[in-house]
């Protein structure tokens, strides 16, 4: 396949498999963590949101900002 | 019984109060007054323990002071309040420091903080930060409540149920111990104490 | 001049419209890149020099590219929302700042990876790298200059102040940095460039560059649209936004 | 509520804080990688003469690191009024304190001993040795915060800044800093590098067991 | 009252202030000769080498001294409410900076730079060669206290220790500490060593234009 | 005359107030109330411009007030006092600030800190700091007064002090604003805005 003789020598990549696997692997990682990390950034301002309305929804009924016993 | 005998506290030089002694029996409210710089933060936090006397001590039932601080509730002009943590936390920490077990968001209700409990501390008006300190009265099952200046901030309708509170917390046979610059209405004061301010 | 622009600056438009080219650039980049990366890992001839080690370049290379190019456009951007106070630019200048440091990220340990087999040590103190690594902490202080103000609307107008001063700053680092060091290194990657790169060593590379400046964009409208919507949240179109994906998951 | 229990709530609260300034957490970290980076652009881009100096440097950056997060350590409670419910709250100061120091610890000593590793790329430092000075540093932190929280208790009150700090611990540090340096030696030497390391344990284990009264009986000192 | 006044009222509150807390004063030096003192006993006593490291461990420690005093600048004013006083009085906000930024410098800057000395006696180390660390230093300090004050008026309401300090200081300060290592370094050899300094000195004065009016804009943003 | 018009206040997503308008006429006190967070400090900040409003302005004599420092006198939660210097030092820089000559010992006198003068501010009591704080109204040639709480911690014989020097500041043509949860004597109140808590 390609520039290699087989999928095994294509995975030792002559001897630098350490090295291209390792910073192939590390990229993934990071551009998937910032993927789901600004996901989850989303989900997270958006929960916020609806937070924000239900707590003003729930305030139109009782309005209390006074101490009770 | 709470009963105080001949104590004397000397800070730089000026003696604040010497041979001071007062009892205080269950379910009595001791109100202590006095100008500005007489000496009652200093005496309330000697009474708790946190600050040494000169000369005399402080029995709580017989019990010397530094023996009995679950009996302890003492608010002071800081509010322990960690102001990066929200309302929640800080009422939950208080909770599991003196190891009770309650409904956070019932009782914050109740200070009238619905709503804020989860945006750190900071946020808050200066009123609202001072309601997460004294939300501790609602819940502590301490018998003696020293409490330094509650009333600072707190809104009118707030101090009329922070009185309510100090009633039914001497009908339970607690003790209270509260200075305050806004007078107390007379009928909950069992006990005045007035410190004058000398130099 | 910037008429046409205009409508754009409305938030709600400008959500609109990020959010849609994101849609459109992120298939679009992510295919590129899945195409760019195999034919550089698998099909590429292996270099004469460098063997196959030389196939870290299909990421370091667009990584150390766009990790410059992001912060330019930050600096811009942040410029831009200084001088004439629009303050979807700062919310773009944030939505940039962990972009590009993953980038710069990215490209400091995949040639931390490809130093060690060519030049025996994971790191030379080279002008090249050592402006690299300062590009990071640039990045990493905007965030966290962002990060450290309670109100968001001040944070992202600090963090625009240090952008640009940062932008100011960084050819006088590069230079300075290629001054104190032009005794040592400095062949190290030219070197390499003599024997002009092959057509088919080339062409992945080139997928791989454009695609991953359009990855850099989809993203940053995406976080950007996430950061409009922070900034907004008190408007109504913003509650009728969520509430109708809430139904739209329900359904 | 048993002494345990107690202790874990206070390391609950420790790490909960932490995790509302998240960022506060790194930046320890950060400022040790600064301070490695300035030396070789002070020193010069000499690869021999930067791996010679590297434990040298690694040391110097981590006590500075560990230094500036000190004053911290008790301030924020003491300000607040925290520390003043702690102590009434009737258990033993020792335990309040020891609860702190271990979450100061980890949150901040334990993460920069480990970033020392940079030091194997940044001064193409050799990664066996680098393992000896993980051991070195790791008793070194321990006593350096336990030192760490003696000062900053005393002076909790008082305001000062990491300078006074300072003042009182890296004379008492210098033992340490010593014996540090004789296993690094050692080991560079390829020689036996045990019975320094030894010591080093002995004097964070020693400071171990004395730190927290003599703490807790300074922020008694300092409520009063 | 006129601006020149205001400002010398300015500078005696500052001095006044540092009277009464003096040895905060005494702190930076402290820090500045600690540093000094652990890298001897770190990297062992070789004179040479020693000697020769001595302008890159000055400048740093330097450096490190400065960012320790920094988020003090402003810090205590925000908190009690002066700085809101200051901007209500009507004066520029870059004049009322300014003053801070030149009492800072005095108070901390310029002890730390003469006290640099030390290192002539502790690396022995060439005074022809301290006179030029010397010039480089008073350069650096200035281009220092300048970022430091937009740094530290940008982080003021946050509580922020120096570590975000150092990350937004320390890559902006990197030509500063090349440039003074360039001027070190030739003059180490005889050469001329004028025009590194000059850059250097260039720097500074560019900073000291443009700096008190980014920090008064970052002040103005924290208040409200 | 000072204007406010259609003041309007967003924080975290909430409205505090909105179209707010108000006049003050020289000679006038306008007293504040409301409960806690109901954007009290909020309103004071923005009317002194120490805060952005959303909308709206401020006018003091037909000027915006961001022009007319020299005649605000804004005494907020914070005390601008220093807490390691004296009571005499605070004085006299507050004093320098403000371009005013005036002899500190006698002023200091009369907000009774005679004697504690000379040493930090830090060693004072809670309402000997906050007299620190006000002795800024003994001397202040400002126009308008701008006072947030500025009761809290002063006892009773005090606060009967600083409310005829209201109405000796009303009496000479100023303006004076004030907020606080202990009730003003009528007299001297003229005007009256209540904000409420809205969510
Ligand atoms: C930690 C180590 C490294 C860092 C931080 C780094 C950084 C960079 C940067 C910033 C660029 C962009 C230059 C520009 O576009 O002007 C770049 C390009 C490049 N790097 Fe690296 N690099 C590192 C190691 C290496 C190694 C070990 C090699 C190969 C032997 C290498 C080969 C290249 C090549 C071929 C380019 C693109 C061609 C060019 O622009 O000259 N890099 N690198
Ligand atoms: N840490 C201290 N060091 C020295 N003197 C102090 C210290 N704290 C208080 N004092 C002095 O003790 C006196 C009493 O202070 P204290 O705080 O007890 O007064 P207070 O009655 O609570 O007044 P306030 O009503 O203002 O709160 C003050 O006049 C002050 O000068
Ligand atoms: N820095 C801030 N960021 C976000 N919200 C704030 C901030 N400061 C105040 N708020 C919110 O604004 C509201 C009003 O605060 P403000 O301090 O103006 O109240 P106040 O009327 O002065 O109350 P108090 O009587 O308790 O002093 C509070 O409920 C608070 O939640
Ligand atoms: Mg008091
Ligand atoms: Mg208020």
């Amino acid at each position: 396949m390609g520039a290699f003789e087989s999928f095994c020598d294509f995975l030792q990549m002559n001897g630098y498999a350490f090295y291209v696997w390792l910073s192939y692997g590390l990229t993934l990682v990071c551009v998937i963590a910032l993927l789901i990390w600004s996901k989850q950034q989303r989900k997270q301002v958006e929960h916020e949101i609806k937070q924000q309305e239900l707590i003003k929804a729930a305030r139109k009924h009782q309005v209390q900002s006074e101490m009770s016993l | 019984m709470l009963s105080a005998n001949q104590l004397t506290c000397i800070r730089n030089q000026r003696i604040l109060f010497d041979d001071l002694s007062f009892k205080l029996e269950p379910s009595q409210l001791l109100y202590l007054t006095g100008p500005n710089g007489a000496g009652k933060t200093t005496l309330l936090r000697s009474l708790v323990g946190l600050q040494q006397l000169h000369q005399g001590e402080v029995q709580l039932s017989g019990v010397p002071i530094a023996d009995c601080s679950p009996d302890i509730l003492y608010i002071g002009h800081k509010a322990a309040v960690n102001e990066w943590l929200s309302a929640k936390q800080n009422l939950q920490h208080w909770l599991n420091l003196t190891d009770q077990v309650a409904d956070c968001e019932s009782l914050l209700m109740k200070v009238g903080l619905s709503g804020l409990m989860d945006i750190p501390v900071k946020f808050l008006s200066a009123g609202q930060k001072r309601r997460v300190a004294l939300v501790k009265m609602w819940v502590s099952n301490a018998k003696l409540w020293v409490l330094d200046e509650p009333f600072t901030s707190i809104d009118i309708k707030g101090v009329e149920v922070l009185n309510t509170l100090f009633e039914r917390h001497k009908a339970a046979g607690g003790y209270v111990i509260v200075t305050s610059h806004q007078t107390l209405p007379d009928q909950i004061v069992d006990q005045r104490l007035e410190l004058s301010y000398r130099f | 001049m910037f008429k046409w622009l205009h409508p754009y600056a409305k938030p709600e438009k400008a959500y609109l419209v990020s959010l849609g080219i994101f849609r459109i650039l992120m298939p679009i980049s992510l295919i590129g890149l899945i195409v760019g990366s195999i034919w550089g890992l698998v099909f590429a001839p292996a270099d004469y020099q460098q063997g196959d080690s030389f196939r870290i370049m299909y990421i370091h290379v667009p990584a150390a590219i766009w990790s410059m190019g992001i912060y330019m456009s930050m600096g811009i951007a942040g410029f831009c929302a200084l001088v004439w106070q629009i303050k979807l630019m700062e919310l773009s200048v944030i939505a940039m700042a962990p972009i590009g440091a993953v980038f710069t990220a990215v490209a400091l340990f995949t040639g931390a990876l490809w130093g060690k087999p060519m030049w025996g040590t994971w790191w030379v103190w080279d002008a090249r790298l050592t402006s690299e690594l300062i590009l990071l902490f640039l990045y990493l202080g905007v965030f966290a200059l962002f990060h450290s103000f309670d109100d968001k609307r001040y944070g992202a107008k600090a963090a625009c102040i240090l952008a640009v001063i940062g932008m100011v700053n960084v050819p006088i680092i590069h230079y300075s940095v290629e001054w104190w060091n032009t005794l040592h290194q400095g062949a190290s990657i030219t070197k390499f460039d003599k024997p002009s790169i092959a057509g088919e060593m080339l062409w992945p590379l080139l997928i791989n560059i454009f695609s991953v400046m359009l990855f850099f964009i989809a993203l940053t409208c995406y976080r950007f649209s996430t950061e409009v919507l922070r900034n907004e949240s008190h408007r109504k179109w913003v509650l009728d936004l969520v509430n109708q994906t809430k139904k739209d998951k329900q359904a | 509520m048993s002494y345990s229990h107690f202790f874990y709530q206070m390391l609950k609260r420790d790490l909960q804080l932490a995790k509302t300034q998240k960022h506060e957490l790194g930046l320890p970290i950060l400022f040790f990688i600064l301070v490695l980076i300035l030396f070789p652009i002070a020193v010069g881009p000499e690869g021999n003469l930067l791996a010679r100096l590297a434990p040298s440097i690694g040391w110097v950056a981590v006590i500075l690191a560990i230094l500036i997060a000190l004053p911290r350590m008790f301030a924020e409670d003491y300000e607040n009024g925290w520390l003043e419910q702690l102590f009434l709250s009737g258990y033993p100061g020792s335990l309040i304190v020891s609860a702190r120091v271990i979450s100061f610890w980890l949150l901040y000593c334990v993460p920069l001993v480990l970033s020392s590793f940079l030091v194997v790329p940044f001064f193409s430092f050799d990664i066996q040795l680098w393992w000896v000075m993980l051991q070195t540093l790791l008793c070194g932190s321990i006593l350096m915060t336990c030192l760490g929280s003696v000062a900053s208790a005393l002076l909790v009150s008082s305001r000062k800044g990491s300078g006074v700090m300072a003042l009182l611990i890296v004379p008492l540090l210098i033992p340490a800093i010593i014996f540090a340096s004789a296993a690094q030696e050692a080991a560079s030497q390829s020689l036996p590098y045990t019975s320094p390391l030894l010591i080093l344990f002995a004097l964070a284990i020693f400071a171990l067991t004395i730190a927290p009264l003599a703490t807790a009986q300074a922020l008694k000192l300092n409520l009063g």
